[in-house]
């Protein structure tokens, strides 16, 4: 046992062991439950920022072990582990912290805060799975972690999203399971392996890959929520709002699409699976979803639904940009996966404190709220102009690299899907910030809460306004190395051997 | 009109099994079984103890078969005494009423234990043992029982139960001795065979009787209720 | 030193149920944790002696096999052994705090128990046909006791229900034997085997099989002859319930497969294993359905149990006519299926029988906001539920996981929907349990805890269950050759 | 000759008792049948050369299930439950 | 077809029916006697076929014996069970009292039919 091999080991069971004892513990113990909440956060970060650094040295963390005859558990870090890694352990302490804000005085915190750390191992699993068998370990893991995170509220409304949400996830999971029990019938046990394993395969076996590309990318897309699996998402955002920004921005999205990645790359490979052909229908359901989304997101009233709409549209970004088999639109999509995810958490924290400080929860009753709640509203407008893809910010960069990929591969409509998503995007964003800043308040907020001297609870203004900083950084200082364009950068050069 | 179509679709699966099974027979009795066991049987009842080959069977070839058979017999006799209460012992209406009867049986009981313990006695080398001696004890019980005579140990207490369990305990003490001593489990040491098969057979007849009386007289009166699980709420 | 074990593993019991049967209710929970202690150290003890030396046949009263009775003590047996060691612990350890000392009719518990030990025991080692019989009504008769313990009309209906069902199933057994023995002179399972193969004997007739799997499949509660479970399982007390649904219909399904994979090669055929397979599906179909229907947590529980049986019986189509290593991995499959059913079904009876407690209803509807109290019963459930439904990490997991290349190795696809379809409908029973806990509803007050070591137990259970998928290969590397008899 | 007359009539009268065990109306006739019945099987287990069985089957086939069944029969009333009553579902297939 | 042979058929016939039986009647004292001629005729097959060659065969006589205590074992059971079922519920046949849906209800009515 080296340290190579423990470092993945103890990533995962940092958040394992919180939960343990967080379910463990009395629900009155709240300042204990903070300190250790925070504390494996911390650690978390730690470890995982030192093997994002021994990654970078080339150095290999791997732990395996058989666990069903045929069958390896194999939990590895590499470059594209550590991108959604390092992605879920800075966001997991900014989420955490928030949520010791915003379930301040609520029922039920010892559940909410051990399914959460639960949540969080599934997904730092997900990112370190060394195999497909043990991506869909955590993938499941990952359902059933959010499921009672989901219906935390215990409402009917809440109920009925968590069953949907069900609904969707185990089937999808069903699929999955099929097509990778197909795959293993088929080929063996596939570690996942830079290039994929497909480029110069059998054509008899052409046929069957084909099916079972299909069939993964039905089980991950409903996680990725690809149009049309994308029900669950919009209904799902009546969970609490710390539990809405981990979900569309780390934990249940970005599993699906990281899933996507791992298949496309480091199964099938990029190559083998542009010669199947597999990859322009992705691109077109991508496509569609990125209208679709943004287009759905236009007609909501409710701030968090529209927001859950943008995240529909915006997740296939990553996807699309997948498609473009190009060096430039892979890094495109890659660093989308860090930049939406910085960006949604943002607005998804700047929603929460909304109806948490004033009790709004409906954009028409925003007017006004820049002036009351100055920081966050700050912080949101930075979100959206970085959703928008306005320079300097995050979304820029994406935005920017995938449509020069998709102009170097010769991929021009692309280009335009970017273009009419950015102006629909604009369409949804700009008319709150118009509210935000510069209409009058003409009605008392709904149900305003006083925390002292700061517009709202430090708990809950500080992440947002951590995030968004984040943002701002990653779009001017993308060059510099370990922003997320480097390290994607880094990836597509070590990885997907083009 | 369905109740007709439920016999005669019964009826029909009945035949069917019956007709199935009595093909099988047929062709099984044309053939000549491989292995023939008496044969074997014959020439290793000079190592069994005992000259009546079915009583060596029973208890030395596969006397694990007839453990936990006495196995199954007190299981029967334990759930039966758990429903048991003693009231019925009084309850007078249990007595025959028959004259005759109970001339008969002032007749009949001393003989049926003297049959017992030939039966018991003729085990070893003429038909007859323990589960028959211990029908016929536990059929002159029933009889005494009609006639109305008190059985003080048929009430659930510990005489009850050390009458069941005792033929068991000393069968399974034998059998666990002879492990103890290096041997197999129900192993015999050679010296000791037939007398510890005629103790074996002894206990097992009274333990046999025990059972069978006792469940003779649980009666089913226990007024207890108890609340169950699947049908609160 | 495997003398002794095997002695101990036989002796300890029969032992104490006689022991038990002396003394009151109180006093046997004392004598019966030192015997559980006895016996799981026995069983682990004997484990470790096939894990390293490989199994052995043990000949009763020194007698070989066509004159007397033979044990086979090979890899499965004692891993099998050793699961009933472990989950009858649990539940007797379960049941001496949750059952009630005031009742008299208590004391006759452990009696019951230690022979329905007894005979399982006698089950997982026996080679003998008739030995199989005996030990069958052994448990039958131990089970159905333990069932009409104490109980009021309806239990007893479920009982004799059970018993009836029990005694047809062993007389067609019994009848398969007698035709067995008509045909080849000898009851040994080996010795029939040996015959077979060699082609001394003339060629065997299907129908005996096709009766003794008739008969242990009524009695493993195979739709549709599954009419008799739910009531039973249901009604009893949670440690019975757990019991029988862990450890008892698994006794019959365990010597139908022994009979299928020695017979069945040569006595079976396609249409029967496709059937038998057909079959099992449709339990699984059938029981999620119903056990989504069912309004009170036990039948839940008791119906999944129709459902999860119905997994087993794709045994039987997956290893008939298919190549050595497909049919291996099938058995593999099966093998952890039943052992991960077995903690998982027990660890489910256990907790639901302390949410019963602590809500004081039976009712899944009644679980309305009981997960603000936390209950660490909540959680055990949840687990369980996890491995029933063929998640990851869990047992049942590993177990689908290797139907699903059986199938798919031996062409047999159909399985597959079979086996996807299931793990579905059963998150749907499961999640309609946890949702009911999610309820928040304002007239929950009144919650009692049950006492802390009531609710460990089925926890350590569902852990178990849950940690066997990752621990799957060590675990089916010590039964090296499933269903082969290891010491020949 | 006459040991397949006297096997025959044997077991035409086992397979009469057995029928009318199930199928006569009143309860406390089918278990006098059924005593009746055992009583033949004792003398068919003589006649296969089983003495032993023989014995065993007048003692606790006849006579004790007997008087088991009896007893239970007056308890349970003679005349409840008559042969024809209810469909044809059984507790095992239910 | 030697006598015994002649047994195992009897025995046969015992098995249809009283599977006949088993299946059809629903008293439950009847049913119990049908699974006593059912196991009759089991043992009837065990020892006739065996022993077709007309020699006795102590070997499946032995197995018969364990089966008949076995079955005494049972059928008293079943009695007790019986008639304690009969002595709470005043019913004699396992029909539940309220359809076949596991919906409690009824359960009180088939109480007042308490017997004695």
């Amino acid at each position: 046992m080296t340290l190579s091999v423990l470092m993945p080991v103890f990533a995962l069971m940092t958040s394992l062991l919180a939960s343990v004892i967080l379910f463990a513990l009395p629900e009155k113990g709240y300042r204990l439950r903070t300190i250790i909440n925070l504390a494996a956060a911390i650690l978390k970060i730690a470890l995982v920022g030192v093997m994002i650094w021994g990654v970078a040295h080339g150095r290999e963390y791997e732990a395996a072990f058989t666990m069903v005859p045929g069958v390896e558990f194999v939990l590895r870090a590499d470059a594209l582990s550590m991108l959604f890694a390092g992605l879920s352990a800075l966001l997991w302490l900014l989420t955490t912290i928030y949520a010791v804000g915003y379930l301040e005085d609520s029922p039920n915190r010892s559940r909410f805060f051990g399914f959460f750390s639960l949540c969080v191992a599934s997904t730092m699993g997900i990112a370190l799975a060394g195999n497909l068998f043990t991506f869909f370990l955590f993938y499941e893991m990952l359902t059933l972690s959010t499921y009672p995170l989901v219906v935390h509220r215990g409402t009917t409304k809440a109920l009925r999203a968590g069953r949907n949400y069900i609904i969707y996830t185990l089937t999808g999971g069903a699929v999955l399971l099929f097509a990778i029990a197909w795959l293993h019938g088929l080929v063996g046990d596939l570690r996942f392996q830079e290039g994929g394993y497909f480029s110069d395969v059998d054509p008899s076996l052409n046929g069957p890959l084909t099916i079972i590309f299909v069939l993964m990318m039905v089980g991950l897309g409903v996680k990725a929520a690809l149009v049309p699996f994308h029900g669950w998402l919009p209904q799902a955002m009546v969970a609490p709002a710390p539990v809405s920004a981990l979900l569309h921005a780390v934990a249940v999205v970005k599993a699906g699409a990281f899933g996507i990645i791992r298949v496309v790359f480091e199964i099938y490979g990029l190559e083998a699976a542009e010669a199947m052909g597999l990859l322009a229908g992705l691109s077109v359901v991508a496509a569609l979803t990125i209208i679709y989304g943004s287009t759905r997101a236009l007609y909501q009233v409710d701030l968090k639904r529209r927001l859950a709409f943008s995240t529909v549209s915006q997740v296939s970004y990553i996807v699309l940009g997948l498609c473009l088999f190009g060096p430039l639109g892979v890094i495109g999509g890659l660093v989308h996966l860090v930049h939406q995810g910085i960006m949604k958490i943002t607005l998804f924290f700047c929603a929460g404190n909304y109806a948490e400080t004033l009790g709004v929860h409906r954009i028409d009753e925003l007017d006004g709220a820049g002036k009351r709640m100055p920081g966050t509203s700050v912080a949101f407008t930075l979100g959206a102009f970085g959703m928008i893809g306005a320079p300097p910010l995050a979304g820029f960069i994406t935005k920017w690299t995938m449509g020069a990929g998709a102009l170097e591969v010769g991929m021009d409509w692309v280009v335009a899907v970017l273009v009419i998503s950015s102006l629909l995007n604009a369409a949804y964003f700009l008319p709150i910030l118009h509210r935000l800043w510069f209409a009058e308040q003409c009605e008392p907020w709904p149900h305003e809460r006083r925390w002292g001297r700061l517009e709202t609870s430090a708990w809950l203004l500080w992440p947002p306004l951590i995030t968004a900083t984040l943002m701002v950084l990653a779009g001017l200082l993308a060059n510099v190395p370990f922003s997320p364009l480097s390290w994607a950068e880094l990836i597509v050069l070590r990885e997907v051997a083009l | 009109m369905s109740r007709f179509l439920g016999i005669t679709v019964l009826a029909a699966v009945c035949l069917v099994f019956a007709g199935a099974l009595m093909i099988t027979v047929w062709q099984i009795a044309g053939t000549q079984a491989p292995v023939d066991l008496p044969g074997l049987l014959a020439d290793n009842l000079e190592a069994s103890g005992v000259e009546h080959p079915i009583t060596a069977v029973l208890l030395n070839f596969r006397s694990y078969d007839t453990l936990l058979e006495i196995g199954v017999l007190v299981i029967a006799g334990i759930a039966g005494i758990s429903m048991a209460n003693t009231a019925s012992l009084e309850d007078p209406e249990l007595r025959t009423s028959d004259s005759l009867l109970y001339a008969l049986q002032r007749w009949f009981v001393p003989l049926m234990l003297v049959l017992a313990g030939y039966l018991l006695w003729a085990g070893s080398d003429r038909p007859g043992g323990a589960f028959q001696a211990g029908a016929v004890l536990a059929a002159s019980g029933v009889m005494m029982r009609l006639g109305g005579i008190p059985m003080e140990f048929l009430r659930p207490g510990v005489l009850l139960r050390l009458g069941l369990a005792l033929g068991f305990s000393v069968f399974l003490l034998v059998a666990v001795v002879s492990a103890m001593a290096g041997d197999a489990f129900l192993a015999y040491p050679d010296a000791f065979t037939k007398p510890l098969i005629l103790i074996i057979e002894t206990v097992l007849t009274f333990s046999i009787a025990m059972v069978l009386l006792a469940l003779f007289v649980s009666a089913p009166v226990n007024g207890a209720e108890e609340p169950e699980e699947g049908e609160s709420g | 030193m495997t003398l002794w074990l095997m002695a101990g593993l036989l002796f300890t019991p029969l032992a104490w149920a006689v022991l038990t049967l002396m003394v009151d209710f109180r006093k046997g929970r004392l004598v019966t944790w030192l015997g559980m202690a006895v016996q799981v150290l026995v069983s682990l003890g004997l484990w470790a002696a096939v894990a390293s030396d490989g199994g052995f046949l043990y000949l009763l009263g020194g007698w070989q096999a066509p004159l007397g009775i033979e044990l086979r003590v090979d890899g499965l047996a004692v891993t099998f052994v050793l699961l009933t060691a472990l989950v009858a612990a649990a539940c007797g350890w379960h049941a001496s705090i949750y059952l009630d000392p005031g009742k008299p009719w208590h004391r006759y518990f452990w009696p019951l128990f230690w022979f329905l030990w007894a005979g399982l025991n006698a089950v997982w080692l026996g080679g003998d046909l008739f030995n199989l019989y005996v030990g069958l009504e052994l448990i039958s008769l131990a089970a159905v006791g333990l069932v009409a313990l104490g109980g009021q009309a309806d239990a007893l209906r479920a009982a004799i229900r059970y018993l009836m069902a029990a005694l047809l199933g062993s007389l067609a057994y019994l009848l398969g034997v007698a035709l067995i023995y008509g045909q080849f002179g000898t009851l040994s399972l080996a010795g029939v085997t040996e015959l077979m193969n060699s082609g001394d004997a003339q060629s065997g007739q299907t129908f005996p099989l096709v009766l003794m799997l008739l008969g242990l499949a009524l009695k493993t509660a195979l739709f549709p002859m599954h009419g008799w479970l739910p009531p039973a399982h249901g009604i009893a007390k949670s440690p019975v319930s757990a019991l029988l649904s862990a450890l008892v219909v698994k006794a019959s399904f365990y010597i139908a497969a022994r009979l299928w994979l020695d017979l069945g090669g040569e006595l079976g055929g396609f249409a029967l294993a496709q059937l038998i397979g057909v079959l099992g599906s449709l339990a699984i179909i059938w029981g999620s359905w119903l056990a989504f229907r069912q309004t009170k947590l036990k039948q839940v529980v008791a119906y999944s149990s129709v459902a999860q049986i119905g997994y087993l019986f794709l045994l039987f189509p997956l290893t008939w006519g298919v190549t050595e290593a497909i049919s291996l991995q099938a058995q593999q499959g099966i093998t952890l299926q039943v052992i991960s059913h077995a903690l998982a079904k027990a660890a489910m009876f256990l907790a639901a029988g302390n949410l019963i407690m602590s809500v004081g209803s039976n009712r899944v509807d009644a679980l309305a906001g009981v997960s603000r109290f936390l209950p660490f019963s909540l959680f055990s459930f949840g687990l369980a539920g996890v491995s029933l439904m063929g998640l990851p990490p869990t047992g049942g997991f590993a177990a689908k996981w290797l139907l699903l290349q059986a199938s798919l190795a031996s062409g047999q696809w159909w399985w597959l929907a079979v086996l996807l379809a299931g793990g579905l409908l059963s998150a749907a029973y499961v999640f309609r349990v946890y949702r009911a806990s999610f309820i928040e509803s304002t007239d929950t007050d009144q919650f009692y805890h049950p006492s802390r070591s009531l609710e460990v137990i089925p926890m350590i259970l569902a852990l178990m269950s849950l940690g066997l998928g990752l621990v799957a290969e060590p675990v089916l590397s010590v039964m090296s050759l499933p269903f082969e008899g290891g010491g020949q | 000759m006459t040991e397949w007359l006297l096997d025959g009539l044997l077991v035409l009268a086992l397979l009469t008792t057995a029928v009318a065990v199930l199928a006569s109306r009143n309860l406390f006739r089918a278990v006098v049948m059924f005593i009746a019945f055992g009583l033949l099987m004792a003398l068919a287990w003589v006649r296969l050369q089983a003495p032993d069985i023989a014995l065993a089957e007048a003692a606790i086939g006849a006579g004790l299930t007997g008087v088991l069944l009896l007893d239970a029969a007056r308890h349970l009333g003679y005349n409840r439950g008559r042969a024809g009553d209810g469909d044809d579902q059984g507790g095992a297939s239910g | 077809m030697t006598p015994s042979l002649l047994y195992a058929f009897a025995g046969v016939a015992l098995c249809g029916i009283g599977l006949f039986g088993f299946l059809r009647l629903q008293h439950l004292l009847r049913k119990l006697m049908a699974f006593n001629l059912i196991g009759s005729g089991v043992f009837l097959v065990m020892v006739g076929l065996a022993q077709r060659n007309g020699q006795p065969d102590p070997v499946p006589q032995a197995l018969v014996l364990t089966g008949i205590v076995v079955a005494i074992a049972a059928t008293a059971l079943a009695v007790v069970l019986i008639r304690r079922y009969y002595h709470l519920s005043g019913q004699t046949t396992l029909a539940e009292p309220a359809a076949k849906s596991a919906r409690p209800k009824a359960r009180s009515v088939n109480r007042e039919g308490a017997p004695e």
